[in-house]
């Protein structure tokens, strides 16, 4: 048994000296998410303060190898810092698409030469990633995809394009999956490349979404030439690569039905907003559905630990992520419309200031069990890998 | 009465379908928002120009007194194509509740020029955001042989452009409406963008002087005619309810026989058929519970409540249905600004709300039915 | 426009003339029902002088033309004589499957001889018929029949046996559905012939179900000869005359999920059972769940009544019978879910007595969804044929 | 604590696996039906032979103390065979209730035969056939040094088996709880045969007279035992809810592997695989809650109550789902006596009413959670 004790008092002296003050305050909006990266504007000093002193200790990525730059933290230190932090309500410091998918996909499949190269610009927020999978023809038929990586001998010359890329237009470099081959099953002729986004060739074109923001992008590939080196895995391989980032993603996006989170319980903002009557929320009818909601949500967050716990002693049943991404993601439509009917007509306010925010939430929320693999896939997923069920 | 529409009801709804689906298809709406516009003047002028503002106008006031079916069938339609308009606010709620509480100086006086849309009246009723009357503050002041009205009314659509404000007061004695013109003294309005791009009005009311002939009906004597006016708007805002659901599953069936993915059509995944069959049987229950809410506003009957509340909670949660699943099956394109079809999810989600939620009306029909 | 007003004195007056008092008692079990047949047994005089009157007057099929012992009525006049019998609580006369699905298809499909021969005894109640459809590998797949009808020149020989035969053991004669050619499509091989239960190599075997209760039967043809002029229709289209049976059949199990049969609402059944506070059923959750279902079931009733009217008025959809089918039995099944709940651990009872009626309807509405063509069937028909999904 | 069991636990629930399964499937609850009977005495005396009725008795009373986890895996089991013994009114329950109100004495003389199997006891609550101990109304009167008890209790399983029941009283200083000899003068018990083949036992008492020492705790006392024996009885019938649900998927996912129709597996179609998917989330999701739920139970956590709600809410939901899909997609042979899985969804309509059906803990949960 580690000890931890000394560990946590350490952590606790440690934050409670550099994590500054602006960011132990709750973030309003995502706008006050850091992503870094080399376009990024710091928002305060404190914001990048915070940046900076985090990465030096490696706790952007408490978990990697210190040898990368990583925290090198054990499991249980890695929650005595989380608790901690929490505890304090510290900000994460920087969030990054290299930090919750690339970069454990990296310490898998890439070359020393290549983590030796990459993870530290993770781990400092130097480099910001966006990732290259969809493609205007293969929604959730991904693998169908057409973006076209030619062997020119010293380089490779790329041509297509990619739509959903999440925040292309503000990205530095992208990991992307590439058609290597042409001639064999579409699953097969699938390659894993990384290029810089400032390569000549690249361009994007936000796509402006239903709730009026834009945070994907269409991304154009005109003869973009990419050194050999920045092939990951082995070629024509990379599928394999891309359905072990995929699981990742449908966890995170899963995990957005969960309470967790410092959002007040639905049924006690019911109650509050909308009133009660012998100590019972006034409209039976909303209570009715916010029960059963919560239920669920309930019993989801412990989906979650329970998952979580059973991975830690070995347990997993490998079925994990599209449940999560499933039921996490049709939970969170749940919660929005409660959200919407909770706040009644006010809540359809729809002006750029605060006051949109609610159903802007709502609408963003729709995109959720089609992201990441729909919800059909999913059920696909689990009735065939799973269940067993025939073809 | 036989369930399905007389021959007239039946050309009126072709007709608009022709008129709206040509004229104003969904692409106006999405003109109007990009130039920075909240509502369709123009369409607006050529509902007048055919008489539609005067559809459940009595006769004796120029009105076409075409009822609430003919109502029901141009929302419908104005449903399909997202049309813009002080139809439903001003040509079927005002004109209801003013038919039904004004004395005959004030019908004379506002009805025709509603009917022929020149003059447009809107309900400034609710200050809850849920449609609860019972929490109305705004107060009328005997002064001065007329009256004083104090208060502030949340969320009225329409409410800016209107030229007359019919504004629920309560005191003591129950519930009055007074017609005040918009621009009187004292009145001061506030718009904020709502999600379909119209903009909904928060009105405020400090000492506003009418005359006495702007109460309409007695002070506290208004509860009858608002709860008919209740059902009329929750049985017609249905009805558009009804047409963005039908439109929004067309196009979606459109879209699963014309979309492929794994080299296949998407419309053979039975997945996707089975809830696209249920959907539609959905959209077939609803169709019956809104033309029977319809009938029973021009029928009077006493069944008229229970109907428009059944008709408003279904259609709400019928239209949720039918909108989430069209963006679903539309997938990531169906989340695009540059596509049409999640413009009816944000209408649909303003026509939930509007006159009474699904959760006010499910309790409004549960005690009406002794439970 | 017809003058019912006489009508209407004429029926009220014959009715109260004619219809015994117990006759008029609502009843209180499905055994109260009168099947007819060689072998029923009637449960009392008053029982027998219903059937009898209402037979010879024509009026236990009110429409059917009055040549073949119909009541030849217009169809305002049997709307006033349904009226006239509901107000006075008149029970129907006679239950019976030859009246509500084969009689309709004869008038439609069968020679004038073959009128003549079967319709009266459908209308007296002489003969009572059971349906010979399903078989044991052919649920959902019903085309898929294997029963065999061999053309022996003057007559036809019938080896094979068919499931779900509801009463087999009880009925006189079957209507049945056979194959007598395989060397085709499936659903073109298939007649639609008429035989004597009596006949030699015939047997039946009660299936009981979950509830406890026998009401369908295997059914047994081992070498049953079957006279030539017994088949309905043409040889080998008996397919058609299986869909539009099919379809009466959904229609009637769909409108199972009416209030109208005198029940009492659901809702109120809640509140003067499970008692009310402010005016409100106590039970906020449960009443949640009744208004959700009510909402349903009032739409669904005036669903019928629209499709009535449209029928009526020339304006059919077609898609009517799956919809009403599917929608109809799923609301019936949470009908009895509901039922169940308020009736709390009382409802569990499961004694042969009056007490286990609840529970027992609960099981058998399970059925209801299954049999008719499933849930899933009605699906896949409102999917192809209406929406005109592709295949 | 990790949620997920120890290596003890999952021991104990490997060997409920496999005792239950080879000595009393599903086909001993048909012998049992199908001979007459109401209650399994031989798998009685097995699990008593195994020490199981001592699974939460203390030590100190020849319990095994193992927990309440431990209860829960041996009824997830037992919900997978249908097995029927008094683990769960007896060993579980009213164990349970008299571990937390009994005196020393009483706990002496009731406990290690319990935990032994030699006798076994039975909660005697409701009333109201809805778990509402609020509408108690038996009354304990002070008589020459006891109490006299008249009152009736209503569909109590295992109630005219059991050697002693636990009978919930109310007077003006609130709910006292008597443990009285099932053979007392007095005392008439009418059985019903339930849904599941089961017995209800109906029990009137009239002036049943018992001394001093039949009391548990104090007079009025002891509602907070209840309280937590309520929980106990939720989180654990959940756990047999589990297993029912558990079994009767994996039956219905080898059917739809196996049924051809249509010249295909059904398992091919898309519209039941989705629906299975679904089920299976669910019942994954449930997993999370009930094994939660008998943790807090075994940590006496202060989130005990919610958790066992919702716990019994969730499962009465899933379980009701699992059953009724297993029997759709089992088709007409699933509605047969024949055919075993129709079983499952009686003993399943059993377990969702027992101490508190959806709606009660529903309102349970919601309450709890401040709104």
């Amino acid at each position: 048994m580690e000890n931890l004790d000394q560990f946590r008092a350490e952590t606790r002296e440690w934050l409670e000296a550099n994590c500054p003050e602006d960011m132990r305050q709750p973030m309003r909006s995502d706008e006050d998410q850091c992503w870094g990266g080399r376009k990024w504007v710091f928002q305060s000093e404190g914001q990048q303060l915070w940046l900076e002193r985090m990465a030096t200790k490696g706790w952007t990525a408490p978990r990697w190898p210190a040898e990368y730059g990583g925290g090198g933290l054990s499991g249980g230190e890695a929650k005595v810092l989380k608790e901690e932090m929490s505890r304090i309500g510290a900000r994460r410091p920087l969030n990054s698409f290299g930090l919750d998918m690339l970069g454990p996909a990296l310490l898998l499949y890439a070359t020393e030469e290549q983590k030796q190269q990459y993870i530290p610009d993770i781990i400092n927020g130097r480099i910001r990633w966006c990732q290259g999978y969809s493609e205007p023809n293969s929604g959730s038929d991904l693998a169908s995809l057409r973006t076209k990586a030619e062997d020119m001998g010293d380089h490779y010359l790329i041509n297509g394009s990619k739509v959903w890329t999440s925040y292309a237009d503000k990205a530095d470099w992208i990991f992307c999956l590439v058609r290597t081959d042409f001639d064999c099953p579409k699953h097969e002729g699938i390659s894993f490349m990384l290029f810089d986004m400032a390569s000549e060739g690249v361009s994007t074109k936000p796509i402006k979404l239903i709730s009026g923001s834009s945070p994907f992008c269409e991304t154009f590939f005109d003869n973009v030439k990419v050194p050999k080196g920045n092939l990951v895995g082995t070629l024509n391989k990379g599928w394999e690569i891309a359905k072990y980032l995929l699981t990742h993603e449908r966890e995170m996006i899963g995990g957005f039905g969960l309470a967790g989170g410092g959002l007040k319980p639905l049924g006690q903002l019911a109650a509050s907003t909308r009133g009660t009557q012998d100590g019972r929320l006034r409209d039976t009818s909303l209570r009715a559905e916010a029960i059963s909601f919560e239920l669920d949500e309930m019993a989801f967050g412990l989906t979650i630990e329970r998952i979580t716990d059973e991975t830690k002693a070995g347990q997993g049943t490998g079925a994990s992520s599209s449940i999560l991404k499933m039921y996490g993601t049709e939970l969170n439509k749940l919660r929005m419309e409660l959200m919407m009917a909770i706040g009644g007509t006010d809540s359809l306010n729809f002006e750029s200031d605060r006051t949109g925010a609610l159903v802007k939430s709502w609408l963003r929320s729709k995109a959720n069990s089609i992201e990441g693999g729909t919800t059909e896939v999913q059920l696909n997923i689990i009735a065939k890998r799973i269940l067993g069920l025939p073809a | 009465m036989a369930l399905i529409l007389d021959e007239e009801q039946q050309l009126l709804k072709d007709s608009a379908k022709a008129f709206l689906s040509e004229n104003f298809p969904v692409s106006a709406l999405r003109a109007m928002r990009d130039s920075g516009n909240d509502h369709m003047p123009e369409l607006w002028a050529q509902m007048s120009e055919m008489g539609w503002p005067g559809m459940v106008v009595p006769d004796a006031y120029s009105g076409l007194e075409f009822g609430y079916v003919g109502a029901g069938v141009v929302l419908e339609e104005m449903g399909r194509t997202l049309a813009l308009s002080p139809f439903l606010s001003s040509a079927v709620v005002s004109a209801t509740l003013i038919t039904k509480l004004g004395n005959e100086q004030q019908k004379e006086a506002l009805l025709p020029s509603i009917a022929s849309g020149e003059l447009t009246a809107v309900l400034a009723a609710d200050e809850s955001g849920h449609y609860n009357l019972d929490e109305v503050a705004t107060e009328a002041k005997a002064s001065d042989g007329g009256f004083a009205i104090s208060g502030s009314k949340r969320g009225v659509i329409d409410g800016h452009h209107a030229d007359v404000l019919l504004v629920v007061c309560k005191n003591d004695s129950g519930s009055g409406v007074f017609a005040i013109p918009s621009d009187s003294d004292g009145i001061s309005i506030e718009t904020r963008l709502i999600v379909d791009s119209q903009r909904a009005a928060d009105i405020t009311f400090t000492d506003v002087f009418v005359g006495a002939d702007a109460l309409l009906g007695e002070l506290g004597g208004a509860d009858e005619a608002l709860d008919f006016t209740l059902d009329v708007a929750a049985a017609c805002s249905s009805a558009e309810m009804l047409g963005i659901a039908i439109e929004s599953f067309e196009r979606t069936v459109g879209y699963l026989k014309e979309r492929e993915q794994f080299g296949s059509k998407i419309g053979t995944f039975q997945g996707l058929q089975h809830r696209a069959a249920q959907l539609f049987a959905e959209i077939e229950v609803t169709k019956s519970a809104v033309l029977s809410a319809l009938q029973a506003l021009d029928a009077d009957s006493e069944k008229r409540s229970v109907l428009a509340s059944m008709a408003k909670a279904k259609c709400s949660k019928v239209v949720r249905n039918a909108t989430e699943e069209a963006v679903q099956m539309h997938g990531g394109i169906g989340m695009t600004d540059e596509f049409d079809i999640g413009f009816f999810m944000k209408r649909a989600a303003v026509c939930r709300q509007a006159y009474g939620d699904y959760h006010f009306h499910a309790d409004r029909f549960a005690t009406l039915r002794g439970y």
